[in-house]
């Protein structure tokens, strides 16, 4: 196992892969910008080390500094978190290049799986089923046409890299297609670098439902159930929770087998998610791999008792596999709010600022996995997650209760959050129902859930 | 810089900032006077609407919930000095060992007070800092009393085998090696001190 | 009651708190004039070694981290009043009615500044509070203009059938009362008002 | 199902009522004395009420003011928590009398457990093995030390009422016996109003070990494991965990089996807990029952999922144990580190003021149950809990490890606590040999255990 680990994040995954680093009795070294001296996983660390000013590109993006940070403070791995540079191909081969551990997929890996169009060919090949799109990349304007008359309307436009929403855009209409594509390409270029773009056949009224795997360098593979996903804004998960509501547990075993047989025989490794679009009669189709931690990966956590933080650093330091898939239970249901520091009064404004007042929910089934301390100034550089609230009840009824209650201990003062979007989602009938479909909160609105909370 | 409740009232927070800063001038020093000698954590007092609370910034060293601002940048130049990337603990909350040396650090060695200023800003001093995280290689004009010019580049970084300039930050004197060459440096780490003709002012 | 660091320390903490009570309370009004129109909830400071912060009292209402104290016996007394013991999630951080009347609660309609101090201390009133949780009991004393002498029962309290007298806290006229007869009341619930000829005093 | 239950106790136990009220569905009115007004519990109620001043024999301990609380607020029933009134079997039947739920054992049972020496022939009578000990309660110093011949020095002078310590001496010689027994007598006398003392015999270098049970209004019954709480002071436990590392799987197994027999036959209800020393040969010995839910019940909660406060609501409620044995299992390893407002460098002297910083650890395997907030006065009349941190991991030797990086970033700031005791636990060689027993810590003396840590 690794002695020393470099942390090559900020915020709440930086706190996460910390507190692996101790139970794994590993020394964690927190690599940061000007903007995070101040960070608690700085003030927590082993050892910290400035690498850069505020701006992302000249730090937490800055392979050459993330990588002599590494060396000189005498790291025998790097962890990349999630975002930034975690799936990052040459990032991921420059590090090995210094004889150090990339704690993630190999470059070879990471470059297989990093076309999402080839990925749909490629797991498509090995059984999945996955949604109509477009043959191949979109070469102009007059291909896209054809392709989406193909398709048939409404379609997705998608940038082939990165993800997180940007780029992205549903038309019903050739002349919408026209327009958005040029806007596509412009927020596909600026924020990752490519602009290339694909078309995939929009289905109203989807859940999104992803499936966890782990697998060693050794192809053996299990999966660790699924996490519904279908609360979200702009493409933009805020409330995640397992099992999902969607399907029954015969299909969830079923998706799930189907998934982690599928990407061993495609050859990927270490833990992954692949994502599914869930139509109303229950049908997945598969879109996406995200090939790292995610943000969500605490449900998954509460519902099998695996620290997946733990078991992917294993994974890359090539240990086999410590368990086999009879080795793991899903026990009961776990809900993941986000805590994000925007506004839904104002359209989820992102803000920024100085924390005048933090407490966290406790008791039975409630983890907190935040950043925060009471007088820490939200850097206004990154992204808004503030950290995340999570809860585990033997069933969906009392998660929903307990996270009611969590969400009602937790205090963050100084900036504006987006707790009353939770604790409106809790009085909403789709949600209650476990009906909720990815494009439920922009359809309804904001206001109307948070009116419909106050009433509650 | 002060907590402000929400970025939507950052304007009148400003203003009424602003105005309190001259009561607070008045007070502060009086209090520090009296209470810098203490050894307490914190003080609180209420009245009517107000509570007003004093606080000892943090002890260097381990969490607890402090903010440590420059200290840290201190921290990070004592462990340089120290020579080794080895695994320290309390490298990163180590107060540097020239800290008293520099003004604007406050009362009892700490700097934290000064919320983020880099040290220097109200000194006839300059300092050097690193550009890059990597090993500090001087060149010759980094030598005590060398006189150089703002931009002269006293040396470079080595990141992985690129070099990055250090550049004088403004005309002086060499003075002090903050690191040997040779050092792990962090970036913004100081390296050496410029001593200048005139103030630089706190500008 | 101000903050204390430790146990340990209250004696230092004590002298120096007491040192400084001059300077707050010169500098307290002027500040609290100043942002008591702000829609702040804290404001912050930071000088050398010292922070100074100043926070807003807790709105009134659900949890919000905040020392309620006063305002929750006279939210308490509020709620007695509405006559029901039935279930109301705000009845217990209910501001009382009778708030702005009663001097010393400062700015806003707020009272948690005063840190639990009763509010009635500094008024030429006083209030006779419930001995005991049950069902208040006044007798025919207790109607407005008569005059009582201090430790005259007014009524009682009905605790599961047992008598607890309700007893003047000192000699003057009745005035009003606070709650009705027959509601529930809990301990120490301001029940009715003493009109007393001279000051209390703040003793 | 209860619709409204009156919380007749404070601190972190009546947080964690709360909170149970809280994902059952059921309204919490809270009754709290003067001293309490500001407290977490307060705050968060649905309701709640001021029954008395500070003076816990005027409120907390006052029968008519909780009682009549309870009938003004219009609850259902009482949650008496621990300590106070929850072992009272008059209260009991005063709250009854009332038409109002105990949420505990009847008052038929708490009587007929209420003695303890009475309950060891009782259980002894139902096949568990019980300590050699006096013949029934001391009737004089001369009866006394005829029984401590009997059974042979050094032997334990225990009260028969109460707990906690309190009235409790070891005394190796009759010289030690006969000055002893008089301040037990008057310690017992003043704390629970009854004298009666029993002798035991004093195992040296003992382990405490404890079964929970939980048994229905129909007489089934179930066990959830066994804690260790053998890292004591003076009697007052600090830390425990499960499974205890003094026995194996099998022992602990016929243990838990063996008491949940036992009290069956014995006709208990409600949940309770065993206390058992045993000795270096891994002998149990029953010595008490705990007819409450207890301090360290999280532990338990921790390694078998369920809910141990909204058990015992149901079963006071009357309905059947909604669990069998087959669907218990403990996973994994759990610790609980008590944080008392107290000095370990001057003897745990307890402490109060107010909590100038709180900041409380996250993250998987961590959970916080206390009532500080920042701002909150801890008042002088009561315990010197502030919470409790529980930890769980797969293992042992991961929990310790979590407990460490757990308590390295809890921060409490303004009195004093003991969680530099903890810390110096987890370095202690006997404690990570499993090896502690309840006379450690007093034999080493705490400085020693402090001194170790600064080394470690």
């Amino acid at each position: 196992m690794f002695r020393r680990v470099l942390i090559a994040n900020r915020g709440e995954i930086a706190l996460r892969i910390l507190r692996a680093c101790r139970t794994m009795g590993i020394e964690a070294v927190v690599a940061y910008s000007e903007a995070d001296r101040e960070s608690l996983p700085v003030q927590l660390a082993d050892e910290a080390i400035c690498i850069g000013p505020a701006d992302a590109k000249r730090s937490y993006l800055s392979a050459p500094a993330l990588i002599s940070a590494a060396v000189i403070t005498g790291c025998d791995a790097v962890h990349p978190g999630y975002g930034f540079l975690s799936e990052d191909e040459t990032f991921a081969e420059v590090v090995r290049a210094h004889d150090l551990t990339f704690i993630g997929p190999s470059a070879d890996v990471l470059d297989k799986f990093a076309s999402k169009e080839g990925t749909r060919r490629l797991l498509g090949s090995h059984g999945l089923p996955t949604i109509p799109g477009s043959d191949g990349m979109l070469r102009d304007d007059a291909h896209a046409l054809d392709e989406a008359d193909r398709i048939g309307y409404p379609v997705l436009i998608k940038p082939s890299a990165g993800g997180g929403g940007k780029g992205m855009r549903m038309v019903r209409t050739p002349r919408e297609l026209e327009s958005a594509i040029k806007i596509c390409r412009s927020e596909a270029k600026s924020a990752f670098g490519d602009d290339s773009l694909y078309l995939e056949k929009w289905l109203d009224d989807n859940r999104h439902v992803e499936v966890q795997v782990a697998i060693d360098r050794f192809g053996r593979g299990i999966h660790l159930g699924e996490r519904d996903c279908s609360v979200q804004r702009r493409h933009q998960k805020i409330l995640e929770e397992g099992p999902t509501p969607a399907l029954g547990p015969a299909a969830r075993a079923d998706l799930a087998e189907r998934a982690v047989r599928a990407v061993v025989a495609a050859g990927y490794e270490n833990v992954g998610t692949l994502e599914f679009l869930v139509d109303r009669d229950g049908n997945p189709y598969f879109i996406e791999i995200n090939c790292r931690i995610q943000v969500e990966h605490p449900v998954t956590e509460l519902l099998t008792g695996v620290d997946m933080v733990a078991l992917q650093m294993r994974i890359a330091a090539g240990e086999p596999l410590p368990l086999t898939q009879s080795d793991i239970t899903l026990e009961g249901h776990a809900i993941e709010f986000r805590i994000n520091a925007e506004d839904p009064e104002h359209d989820f404004r992102p803000g920024a600022g100085v924390v005048t007042r933090y407490h966290a929910p406790g008791g039975p089934g409630v983890r907190m996995d935040s950043h925060l301390y009471e007088g820490y100034e939200v850097p206004p550089f990154y992204d808004s997650l503030l950290g995340k609230l999570v809860v585990w009840a033997p069933d969906r009824a009392t998660a929903i209760a307990r996270g009611k209650a969590a969400l009602d201990e937790l205090l963050v003062e100084g900036l504006t959050t987006n707790i009353e979007i939770h604790k409106a989602l809790l009085a909403n009938e789709a949600f209650l129902d476990g009906k909720m479909t990815t494009n439920l909160l922009d359809r309804v609105g904001s206001a109307a859930f948070l009116a419909a909370a106050a009433r509650a | 810089m002060p907590d402000g409740p929400s970025k939507s009232r950052d304007r009148d927070r400003d203003a009424d900032l602003a105005a309190i800063d001259a009561l607070i001038d008045r007070l502060v020093p009086a209090l520090t006077a009296k209470l810098g000698a203490s050894h307490l954590g914190e003080l609180e007092v209420r009245e009517g609407d107000w509570k007003i609370r004093l606080r000892r910034p943090a002890t260097a060293g381990s969490w607890n919930g402090e903010a440590r601002r420059a200290t840290d940048r201190a921290g990070r130049s004592a462990a340089g000095a120290s020579g080794s990337p080895a695994h320290d603990p309390h490298r990163v909350a180590t107060p540097a060992s020239s800290n008293g040396a520099t003004p604007g650090g406050g009362h009892a060695g700490h700097t934290s007070g000064t919320a983020g200023r880099p040290s220097h800003e109200h000194e006839t001093r300059r300092v050097a800092t690193s550009p890059a995280v990597g090993v500090f290689r001087p060149n010759a004009r980094a030598t005590v009393g060398t006189r150089v010019r703002e931009g002269d580049a006293l040396g470079h970084i080595d990141v992985l085998g690129v070099r990055e300039d250090v550049l004088a930050p403004a005309d002086g004197l060499v003075g002090e090696l903050l690191t040997d060459a040779g050092n792990a440096v962090e970036y913004g780490q100081e390296l050496l001190v410029i001593a200048v003709a005139a103030p630089a002012g706190a500008a």
